[in-house]
């Protein structure tokens, strides 16, 4: 059953105890660096992105992670890099926290062949497969079943990667949710799903979503054990996606983490807000994980406040050359428009349909890279 | 009459129907405090609170079958699937409960409800650009609307939530800004039938049947020819695709001996696909040359701008139609 | 939260206590006597059916309630008469419980003009609007949103009737039934679900299709009560179907029941039954809850061993009638084949689409009806 | 060569590609112990254990969703739905899914799998006697295979298990204890190629085309034809409806002037709707008559035997189509 760890419990925990300079959940001050790096990366990234839409370079939908980067970086740096990662449409974290090139990711934003899909999937499906990274999924709650499947095939091929599927709170209310959620309990396979709650379902309030305001009590029905951990507090993410890949990787079966966050920006680029107030959204802000985890890095003698300044320099300069590299890559080329449709496209008048072997591999082979 | 936005003759159908009718309900994900995605719901949670506008989870199996469940107990639901893509997840409750239950339970009683989604384009990538009027349109039991004008959205809609049968009504994201004149309120004169093709303009050359957005691109292909051809279109706009008016297309037809059919959705398989064996079958000998078809090439429709702008079905495509015909 | 009643408690209770004339539950001599009369009358009108499967006289699919019949006739007994049912597709224990007419379920199920539905429906969706049985639904889980859908419409005309919804252990497993169960809880609505735990998905054991056995543990996601009773003890499934209908009506929401039970015969007459042992079916064979209430009433002196005796026979003649009146009903009229499609068709050529009136109301009205 | 039923031509495939390549999976409802509600999965699981033949619990989207994955993981799932009606739950991550993720990636990983349903009659009633595979084959990134005889229900199954794309798989229930002659085990020589048409009979006065259950309807009308009108009619076994093998239909057409297009599927919307715009295109100069179908009435089934009986596509509708057109 589910051992809920209060935010609260779990921070004190983490940096509480043995001495200031040492530190918790035997993490080096390199680590710690690293993902203060990447959350200013995913803020930095996204308020080019966002620009970009104003100026019409970037189109369709565009939601932003701006405020839940402890997730997503706390979460894939307690995990394993060849563990693999599924997410939902608002994925530019899970992208850039795997380490995906942000140019890559601009571009295709910016819809170009040079984009991680050449343009194919924009903002809500980045994926880069050379590193596990697999992809944000637009249809809600899609990709929790296919976790579980991906799950299966390590499980199988006794593979020691683990699968973390990340969604949020508006998911668990789509039947697909339980369906994937059962099925990796029937068959104690190593996932780990991550629900972001950020108490919105796009317009929707937790409470109308939901009869529980705790996600993780909808893993009991599944007898997956469960942490809630505080998702504006990196460490306590960390801790978290830490006992869970252990859990899962132990052959222990899969675990359910909820993280409780909060999106301070709109649903997407088009929503109006009129559904919550200024003051939550200020309140919220006030939790913001950065600052939060900087001050972490200071207390910790592992950066200086000039050299946390300096990191933020350094990105935005990389984000700028980001949006020019993106701006200024070709389209794709439209007689490449048929291209993927199929990975073994069929012409009747042609040979016949004897699957050359070097067509299947690269599902396989790729799972195989991640050994 | 007033002019008005197909948004706000939506809106209006809404809120006068639910004024003169308590039965008739609203749910969907997002129409509440949000106002829907595309703002087609605002103000209506206001006026007629939670439990005329209900807000729901996002699920959309359960959203119809609820819908369909509530028809029975004597309301009339009108549920929004945010999106026609997401309608897939509620195929099987609309195929298999409110299509079937006045036919499987030998008309003991009917599902009165309608299912509100959209359609359209935009760079929302391969999974949110699809259209599946074909697949609705090939269901018994089903009624199946796409307006393509504000007075059409308004006096359709009417007629969809007056109907004892289950109606999906499929609204088009790019129509939403475009204005109109549309009917007053007076009950029964605003109401639009369901099941009647209209003649949007009048011609002699060739017939083009479009529904939704590509009426207007029809029309517009139609100045273009008429201008620089000095080729007469007559141009349908079917409405309705389930029941389909086949009498005010097979006449336009045997005037013309030519035929241009229009959809956005995928050439092979498409409603334009069905719609065009349908007409083959009944003007084979007005016909002088094979129907023409316009429609989406059979592909995920990408995201990149540059790849969408050349495969989303235009009024150029419409004219190039056209001219092959002639 | 969940307060998991075991059978033994729940018998224990019933019949415990207060002397052997007086009856439980408030029950009457007379109420008894129906509850026995209906459930021999379902399992002589199965076993009739299942004889005219084999003649080829009934067709397709044919799924026996048999071992079962307390869940029915029980729950039923203790809703009233206006309250709505909606079942599965093993639904002649519904129909036969709400006092459909045996002679309209068999001629539905020989596909006649004079069945329930005339021969559209068959076996699998015998209904009875007039008497609010709304029918057995055959894609499992359909009906739980729709069951939800009903109650709310209840609510919503502030009538007093709850909505009772039928299904088994093996739709649980379908994402249908947590969408359906979480709007019940969202919006407090009037409904029973009544999960029928007979152990088996078809083919499927409860361990293949759950992690967990006891099916009220699905209920806890949505804050909802439940209750398990012993779906082989018509007193134990009248109680909880009492307590759970009281709980509805009185507005305090949905309620969820779950009914340990078994199918004496195979899921469909097409099943060879090689996945369960026949010492399993034995064993269960023993709990049928025919002769168990039959015995309960001698005790209770309501009837006699030969009054128990002359109902079996009476209802035997009813259903050689029954049978009869089938076999020799007319088939329906090929050219009513297109009846009912559309309860408004419409013809492109004839009037405007306005409707008249007349033809809206009858859904409506059916539920006034029930007032 | 070895004479086998339709069912064990399919459960041969399986057992011989299971054995072949570790990465074959199957799952679905009530195929272990049950053995599968047609028998076609009998035996497999005291053969390949319970982690190769998977039962799953009543979740068809969750059970294609979890193939889909279990593809990107390196595995080869086959997943069984019970039936095609069933199927409609399975839609989004079917079209959404398995059908997007190749594309929608820009080519970075493929979804080898395949989705094994069955269709078919016998007073299923309304929701249980449905047949789809005209949306399927409208949507572009799937193939979609229909089997008419035990050779081609092998061949085409294992070339399906080594395709690198989405395969839906569709059987026929009342094909299951049909017999022919099947090639025997050799790696590659038993596989029948997908997107390959076959001339089953030939013939010079009409094409007919089918496919599943409704090419033994075809057959059987040619002989009655032949033999009481004198009438020679050519018949294709279209075998695989996505892609479809048109030089073969087009050839044949053009030879005979005339086509028949026979399928199970509603009239409207139907498979053979969009297959007819598709021929009417390619052959409206050979065409000497407009091009006749055999299909599903467009109402649900109904349970009544006598009722089904007269609405089942048939050889005598087939004969009946063919007579009109001479
Ligand atoms: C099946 C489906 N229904 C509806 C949508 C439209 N939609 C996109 S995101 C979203 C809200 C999801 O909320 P949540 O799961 O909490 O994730 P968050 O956006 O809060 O991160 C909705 C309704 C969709 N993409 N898919
Ligand atoms: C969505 C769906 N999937 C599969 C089936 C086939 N099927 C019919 S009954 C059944 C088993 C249902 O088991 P349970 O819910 O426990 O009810 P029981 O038959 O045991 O009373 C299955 C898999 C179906 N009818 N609908
Ligand atoms: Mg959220
Ligand atoms: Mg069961």
């Amino acid at each position: 059953m589910a051992t809920s760890e209060r935010p609260a419990r779990t921070r004190g925990r983490t940096n509480g105890g043995s001495g200031r300079k040492e530190l918790p959940l035997g993490l080096t001050a390199q680590q710690c660096r690293d993902m203060y790096r990447r959350m200013v990366l995913i803020r930095h990234f996204e308020d080019h992105a966002a620009e970009a839409y104003a100026q019409a370079k970037v189109g369709g939908f565009l939601h932003l992670y701006i405020g839940e980067e402890a997730v997503a970086v706390g979460a894939l740096a307690a995990a394993r890099p060849d563990d693999h990662v599924l997410g939902h449409y608002r994925d530019h974290g899970y992208a850039l926290a795997r380490g995906c090139d942000p140019k890559a990711c601009m571009a295709e934003l910016f819809g170009r062949d040079t984009g991680l899909c050449h343009g194919r999937g924009g903002s809500m499906h980045l994926a880069d497969v050379t590193r596990n990274y697999w992809g944000g999924y637009a249809i809600v709650g899609s990709h929790i079943p296919i976790g579980a499947g991906m799950a299966y095939a390590m499980q199988y091929q006794q593979r020691e990667q683990v699968v973390l599927d990340f969604f949020g709170d508006g998911a668990t209310g789509n039947g697909i949710f339980h369906e994937g959620l059962n099925m990796a309990a029937l068959w104690n396979l190593p996932v780990i799903f991550i629900c972001e709650n950020n108490l919105y379902g796009m317009g929707a309030t937790l409470a109308e979503e939901s009869p529980v305001k705790d996600m993780i009590i909808k893993a009991e029905g599944y007898t997956m054990p469960s942490l809630q951990c505080d998702g504006m507090d990196l460490l306590s993410v960390y801790e978290a996606v830490q006992k869970a890949a252990e859990h899962c990787r132990s052959g222990k079966g899969p675990f359910f983490i909820e993280a409780l966050t909060y999106r301070f920006r709109g649903h997407s680029m088009a929503d109006p807000e009129l559904y919550r107030d200024k003051e939550e959204v200020r309140r919220w802000r006030e939790l913001d994980p950065i600052p939060r985890f900087g001050q972490f890095c200071v207390e910790h003698r592992i950066s200086s406040e000039q050299e946390l300044a300096q990191v933020t320099e350094e990105v935005e300069a990389e984000m700028l050359e980001a949006v020019r590299f993106a701006d200024q890559s070709p389209w794709p080329d439209p007689s490449t428009v048929d291209d993927w449709i199929y990975a073994k496209p069929i012409d009747p008048e042609g040979e016949s349909g004897a699957r050359p072997a070097a067509l299947r591999e690269p599902a396989a082979q790729r799972a195989e890279a991640g050994r | 009459m007033a002019e008005m936005t197909y948004r706000d003759a939506v809106r209006g159908a809404l809120r006068e129907e639910m004024a003169r009718d308590q039965r008739v309900i609203l749910m969907g994900e997002s129409i509440t405090g949000y106002g829907g995605s595309y703002a087609v719901t605002k103000g209506l949670i206001e006026e007629f609170g939670p439990r005329r506008v209900m807000e729901t989870p996002i699920a959309e199996a359960g959203i119809v079958g609820f819908a369909v469940g509530a028809a029975m107990g004597g309301l009339i639901p009108v549920a929004e699937l945010m999106t026609v893509n997401f309608a897939l997840l509620a195929l099987d409750q609309i195929v298999n409960s409110a299509a079937k239950f006045h036919y499987m339970f030998g008309g003991q009683f009917s599902v009165p409800m309608v299912v509100r989604t959209v359609s359209g384009f935009g760079q929302l990538g391969p999974t949110h650009s699809q259209t599946f009027e074909g697949w609705f349109a090939s269901v018994p039991g089903l009624k199946v609307v796409m307006p393509a004008t504000p007075a059409d959205a308004k006096g359709l809609l009417l007629a969809a939530m007056r109907d004892p049968d289950p109606v999906i009504f499929i609204e088009h994201s790019l129509l939403y800004s475009t204005r109109g004149e549309v009917a007053d309120h007076e009950v029964g004169a605003d109401e639009v039938p369901i099941g009647k093709a209209r003649v949007a303009r009048e011609g002699s050359d060739v017939t083009v049947l479009a529904y939704s957005r590509m009426l207007l691109q029809a029309m517009h292909a139609a100045e273009v020819l008429e201008r620089e051809d000095g080729i007469s279109c007559e141009v349908v706009d079917l409405r309705t695709l389930r029941p389909l008016d086949y009498p005010t297309m097979v006449r336009s037809v045997q005037r013309t001996h030519r035929l241009v059919v229009c959809g956005e959705d995928w050439r092979t398989g498409g409603f334009g696909a069905s719609l065009l064996g349908e007409m083959q079958d009944r003007c084979f000998d007005d016909l002088d040359a094979p129907i023409q078809r316009v429609a989406m090439r059979d592909v995920p429709l990408p995201y990149s701008r540059e790849l969408e702008k050349l495969l989303i079905p235009s009024s150029a495509q419409i004219v190039d139609a056209v001219r092959r015909l002639n």
